[in-house]
């Protein structure tokens, strides 16, 4: 058996925010993609509960919309949107990653190297679903908060 | 200890992805065309449910989110950790969870939609 | 009692030559257990160095011929080549380009899909077959591949050999150390192959890996087996400042200009016919001549050097047939070679010399073979032209894997192990080495061998120098620098480095003597008190056999068979 | 171009202002047969433009201690060697020269999610049975050459060659896996470097294995354990960017090719 010695950097190794300064925003990216999807998972086994109160009668659906109706429960719902808009917008760029566009063409590589498949292209996707994100955040807060 | 090739776990990811995003969409549209306050109310939402089918949409979404929620958190436990036991443990409690949470969210969506309320 | 383990064949050595080997032998013979056994991980050995090409006739139909491939390889040698070597070198390699090529080697092709080649210095027809310039690297990933096909070939990684064990009439084992852990073994085995590569980290100034020591011939000689040669050394023109990193000749087979201070393409009064193509000793030679006249330039750590022009060729030909000089160049010279010159300066380049084989890379002991750099069998005589190394280590590792292969299984008898040899070679490096104690740092020493090299017996030699030379390192042998500070056990490479010491220091000194007594000018061997060569005297080999005291020197008759030697002009 | 002309220029201006001057390096020391503690051992080193890391840290062993354990062989970026995290990133020790750090004190430590073996000297035992795993070679019932039948040579243009060529550039260094974040936690995931062999592999048109390496590399802790997290690209010092070969391997495992 190996030893395990420093053999796996653990989780430090993906939340480590100095990794992502020498690694790019793809990497941040993932993280994101991770936590913005457990998020959503919690989220959304949440909602199932929640939904299953309108089996209990107007009074009880009412108590645990009263929930979400306060200031807190705005913000929530708001990060709930964000996370859901940037998990969405990163998995449709990773998705089409994985089915070959926008990788860029192989060949001989010159140097100094440049990862063609980490383009521009791809960080601009990044960052511009983080500022959708921010956005739809901001609108559902606006119509949360009338 | 393998139930389906990864690949095709992985293409059910995916699609069940793409199919969420599609009925996340309505979904949401049909929140848009009542005030936001107003869509949830209690009578409304009851009404939503009986229309057949915004109720098959519901039962679909919860079905496509749940498979690819758990999907996606059995993914994350395997690489938390390694072992024959662990990773058999991993994969059929995400089945098992998946299967009770689209339990649970179905008996809301029949039952309100067969007006048992 | 020391650990034991157990093969059929040994392979010393994972580069070109070894891993070649290993694949015939395991294709031979799938019943076998072949283990290689390396000091570095398989895949890192120096081969992966080699930049330029692997010479052979593939084309034939565009006029190249065998016979013309065998005469520019026995000319370039300055006619010692054993000229029967030659011949199989020229005729063997066109298939092995099609088997590596049928293994994955990515070879650069022509644009009707069929391998290309290009010119390198002393052949009269375009032959160095090539992938960009990383051959040797490519060769390597492709051989390493495809040994893993094989179940019955085991990798060894970074076990270092100390010694060749043997009853005194057939090879028995050698013994080793596993350096991750630092336990010694003896590793039995039916027969060897020796294919350790170059040992060019005894000069200073070197293109060689920092892993190319002489151990794998010393353990050889220690062993009784003869080094043939060795004062042969190749000095490649192009070594980039200050590194000594290679440029390959292949940019010079692709168009580049060999400058002096003047702007002069100077090659023009060497050897006019070939100018910057002609081979590296006469090539080489010129630089100096040059730089010794004063039309070199100085190069910014006080060096005289001087430029190779590869301007215009173009950013884009240099980027697809040189991508990994202009790399180099720029990364550990500042200078991208489409803007601006390269400074460039003869450097140790490979050893025509190495352990005494026949033809069929037998060496002189029943039970070892030798191939690769390691091995001499006289293939490229007092001087290799570029490109022929590489097909060197691809074809006698072939020759030596199927041979003893077909060795262990038909005429090899079980004999006696001698393991009080065993016993005498673990108090030779453990109180002798390991266990030492002294003032001086061998680190020094080393820098002391390979500097006295770099001084005396460079490019030209003189009596006096090597003279000199040889008693420096005879002083070296006396001071107190055999011991080991570094008390641990695991991946102790303070260990291994002193033994490559000890090892540089009998092989400096073979090459010294063989030097001084070389009284002519032949090839690689160029002698300024005696600046012709002297067929008459001196038309055969060297050999040296170990001796406590002193190297036995030898001669060894040279094969002649169709090419009478004749004046060497280009 | 005019880029590559700037970084050039600035390591030079860089070096004119301090052509001799000394630098901290600080080597992580540890030996896991002994005890499972690391330290930093420090020592200063003089350097000029042309320095390497590797030089410093030889020049470390040559005369201020003998016993730093590390691996090292072509110094010319091609062995594949010396890898190491120097200051945090991952990357060759021979290709990174002290001047372009643009600091004083400079950190070596082994790379991450490798065992170590000693110091700086790491164990590649499962990165190359990884490499195995994936049947590196080109298969086909053909690919043995009879000797004397007049075999030549499989045809291929320049463009099939683009098609590897870059995949094809990877000196298994290592740094790849050690830069992934998979490999942080999954001790079982094939790897940056053996998923873009797979992809070399099945890109040489004259490989015929494209189906059996598909269904090695299609595991639960095979392919679809990379989340394009892009380290291994951004890391590796030979532009095989494995990031791209793994992303169009799996576009065959979509089905979407073949
Ligand atoms: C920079 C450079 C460029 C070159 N370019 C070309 C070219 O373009 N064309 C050409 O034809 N030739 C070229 N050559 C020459 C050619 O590369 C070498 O001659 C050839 O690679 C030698 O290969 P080898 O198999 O004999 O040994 P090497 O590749 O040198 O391998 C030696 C092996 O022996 C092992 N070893 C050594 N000692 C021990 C020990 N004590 N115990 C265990 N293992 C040991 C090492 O670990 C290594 O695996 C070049 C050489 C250099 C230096
Ligand atoms: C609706 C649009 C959605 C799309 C397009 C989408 C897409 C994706 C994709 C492509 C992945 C794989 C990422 C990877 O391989 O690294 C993924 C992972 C994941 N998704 Fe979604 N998803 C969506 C919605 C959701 C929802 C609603 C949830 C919560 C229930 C969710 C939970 C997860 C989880 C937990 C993961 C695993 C994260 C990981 O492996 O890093 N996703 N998603
Ligand atoms: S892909 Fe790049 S980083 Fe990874 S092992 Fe190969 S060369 Fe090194
Ligand atoms: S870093 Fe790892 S996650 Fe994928 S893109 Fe590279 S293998
Ligand atoms: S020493 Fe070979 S890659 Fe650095």
């Amino acid at each position: 058996m190996e030893k395990e010695n420093k053999a796996k950097e653990g989780i430090k190794g993906w939340i480590n925010p100095a990794k992502y300064g020498k690694f790019g925003i793809e990497r941040f990216a993932w993280i994101l993609m991770r936590i913005t999807g457990l998020g959503l998972l919690a989220y959304f086994i949440g909602h199932i509960y929640e939904t299953s109160h309108i089996l209990d009668g107007k009074a009880v659906w009412d108590a645990s919309l009263e929930m979400t109706q306060t200031t807190e429960g705005h913000i929530f719902l708001a990060i709930v949107i964000g996370m859901c808009v940037y998990h969405t917008g990163n998995g449709i760029r990773l998705m089409l990653g994985q089915m070959g566009y926008g990788l860029g063409k192989p060949g001989r590589p010159d140097y100094p190297y440049k990862p063609k498949s980490l383009n521009m292209k791809g960080k601009a996707c990044i960052y511009a679903t983080i500022g959708v994100a921010a956005l739809a955040m901001w609108y559902g807060m606006a119509v949360m908060f009338g | 200890m393998m139930i389906l090739r990864e690949s095709i776990v992985m293409k059910i990811h995916y699609g069940t992805a793409l199919g969420a995003v599609f009925l996340t969409v309505i979904h949401i549209l049909m929140r848009m065309t009542q005030d936001f306050h107003e869509s949830l109310q209690y009578e409304n939402v009851i009404a939503n449910y009986q229309m057949i089918g915004y109720a098959i949409m519901l039962e679909l979404l919860l079905i496509l989110i749940s498979v690819h929620g758990f999907n996606g958190l059995r993914v994350i436990l395997l690489e938390m950790r390694q072992g024959p036991t662990y990773e058999k443990a991993v994969t059929y409690g995400c089945i098992a969870s998946m299967a009770i949470l689209i339990a649970y969210g179905s008996r809301t969506i029949i039952m309100t939609s067969m007006g048992m309320v | 009692m020391t650990d034991s383990i157990e093969y059929d064949l040994i392979i010393a050595g994972s580069g070109l030559a070894g891993l070649r080997a290993a694949i015939e032998a395991a294709q031979k013979n799938s019943k076998i257990r072949i283990g290689v056994v390396a000091k570095t991980q398989v895949m890192r050995s120096h081969s992966v160095s080699a930049e330029g090409g692997t010479a052979a006739v593939i084309q034939e139909e565009e006029g190249d011929t065998i016979e013309s491939h065998i005469y520019d390889t026995v000319k370039g040698s300055d006619f010692l080549a054993d000229q029967d070597v030659a011949e199989r070198l020229c005729q063997m390699m066109p298939n092995e380009i099609y088997q590596l090529e049928h293994w994955g080697m990515p070879w650069s092709r022509k644009e009707n899909g069929k391998i290309d080649q290009r010119n390198f210095g002393g052949y009269s027809f375009a032959r160095a077959t090539y992938a960009i310039d990383k051959v040797g690297f490519f060769e390597m990933q492709t051989l390493y591949d495809t040994c893993q096909k094989f179940d019955n070939i085991e990798f060894l990684n970074e076990w270092f050999i100390t010694a060749i064990i043997h009853d005194g009439k057939q090879f028995c084992g050698v013994t080793a150390i596993e350096l991750s852990s630092g336990s010694f073994y003896t590793i039995k085995g039916k027969a060897l192959i020796i294919a350790t590569g170059g040992a060019g980290r005894i000069y200073s100034y070197s293109t060689y890996a920092l892993s190319s020591t002489p151990d794998g011939l010393d353990m050889a000689y220690r062993a009784g087996m003869a080094l043939k040669d060795m004062e042969f050394v190749q000095f490649h023109p192009t070594g980039v400042l200050p590194s000594g990193i290679l440029i390959t000749e292949g940019a010079r087979g692709e168009g580049g200009y060999l400058l002096n201070k003047d702007g002069e393409r100077f090659m023009k009064n060497y050897a006019a016919g070939k100018m910057e193509l002609a081979p590296r000793d006469i090539v080489s030679r010129a630089m100096m001549t040059e730089m010794s006249e004063g039309r070199g330039f100085n190069h910014d750590t006080g060096v005289q050097c001087m430029k190779l022009d590869l301007r215009h060729l173009g950013d884009e030909k240099i980027k697809a047939k040189l991508g990994g000089i202009r790399e180099i160049s720029i990364k550990f010279s500042n200078i991208d070679p489409a803007e601006e010159p390269i400074d460039v300066r003869p450097v140790c380049h490979y050893m025509m010399g190495g352990i005494h084989t026949n033809i069929d890379g037998a060496a002189e002991l029943q039970g070892v073979w030798a191939a690769g750099e390691a091995a001499c069998n006289s293939v490229h005589g007092a001087n290799r032209l570029g490109a022929n190394s590489t097909s060197e280590c691809i074809v006698w590792g072939k020759i030596t894997g199927s041979i003893a292969a077909d060795y262990i299984e038909k005429e090899y008898n079980e004999s006696q192990f001698p393991g009080h040899l065993v016993v005498a070679e673990e108090k030779r490096i453990y109180d002798g080495i390991f266990r030492g104690s002294g003032e001086v740092n061998p680190y020094e020493v080393k820098q002391e061998i390979s500097d006295t090299l770099n001084d005396k017996a460079y490019v030209f030699r003189n009596e006096a120098d090597l003279i000199s030379g040889l008693k420096k390192i005879r002083e070296l042998k006396t001071k107190t620098w055999k011991h080991v500070d570094d008390k641990a056990k695991e991946y102790n490479t303070n260990f291994s480095n002193v033994m490559e010491i000890d090892s540089m220091i009998r092989v400096a000194e073979v090459l010294l003597i063989g030097a001084i007594n070389r009284k002519e000018s032949r090839g690689g061997h160029a002698r300024t008190d005696y600046p012709t060569r002297d067929d008459a005297n001196f038309l055969h080999h060297t050999l040296a056999y170990y001796d406590p005291n002193e190297p036995i020197m030898k001669k060894h008759p040279v094969t002649i068979t169709k090419y009478k030697p004749v004046e060497r002009k280009y | 171009m005019s880029e590559l002309n700037q970084e050039i220029s600035q390591e030079k201006s860089q070096t004119v202002l301090s052509p001799t001057k000394s630098v901290k390096l600080r080597i992580s020391r540890s030996n896991p047969e002994v005890n499972s503690e690391e330290r930093f051992d420090e020592f200063v080193i003089p350097v000029e433009k042309y320095t390497t890391v590797l030089d410093a840290i030889l020049n470390v062993k040559s005369h201020l201690d003998h016993s730093v354990a590390v691996r090292y062989s072509c110094r010319q970026a091609s062995c594949g060697s010396c890898g190491m995290k120097i200051n945090g990133k991952p990357a060759l020790a021979c290709f990174t020269k002290v001047v372009e750090l643009n600091t004083d004190t400079i950190t070596v430590e082994p790379m991450d999610n490798f065992p170590i073996v000693r110091d700086l000297a790491v164990n590649f035992t499962r990165m190359f049975n990884n490499h195995k795993k994936i049947m590196p070679y080109v298969v086909r019932e053909d690919s043995e050459i009879k000797p004397d039948t007049g075999v030549k040579e499989i045809l291929q243009t320049p463009e099939d060659v683009d098609k590897y060529i870059q995949f094809s550039s990877c000196i298994k260094c290592g740094l790849c896996n050690s830069a992934c974040p998979t490999m942080a936690m999954d001790t079982s995931f094939v790897g940056p470097q053996a998923l873009a062999q797979a992809y070399r592999y099945i890109a040489d048109t004259r490989d015929k294995g494209k189906d059996n390496r598909l269904k090695i590399i299609d595991d639960s802790h095979g392919i679809w354990r990379c989340h394009f997290a892009g380290s291994c690209s951004q890391v590796c010092p030979k532009g095989v960017d494995p990031a791209m070969g793994i992303q169009l391997l799996r576009s065959y495992l979509l089905g979407l090719r073949d």
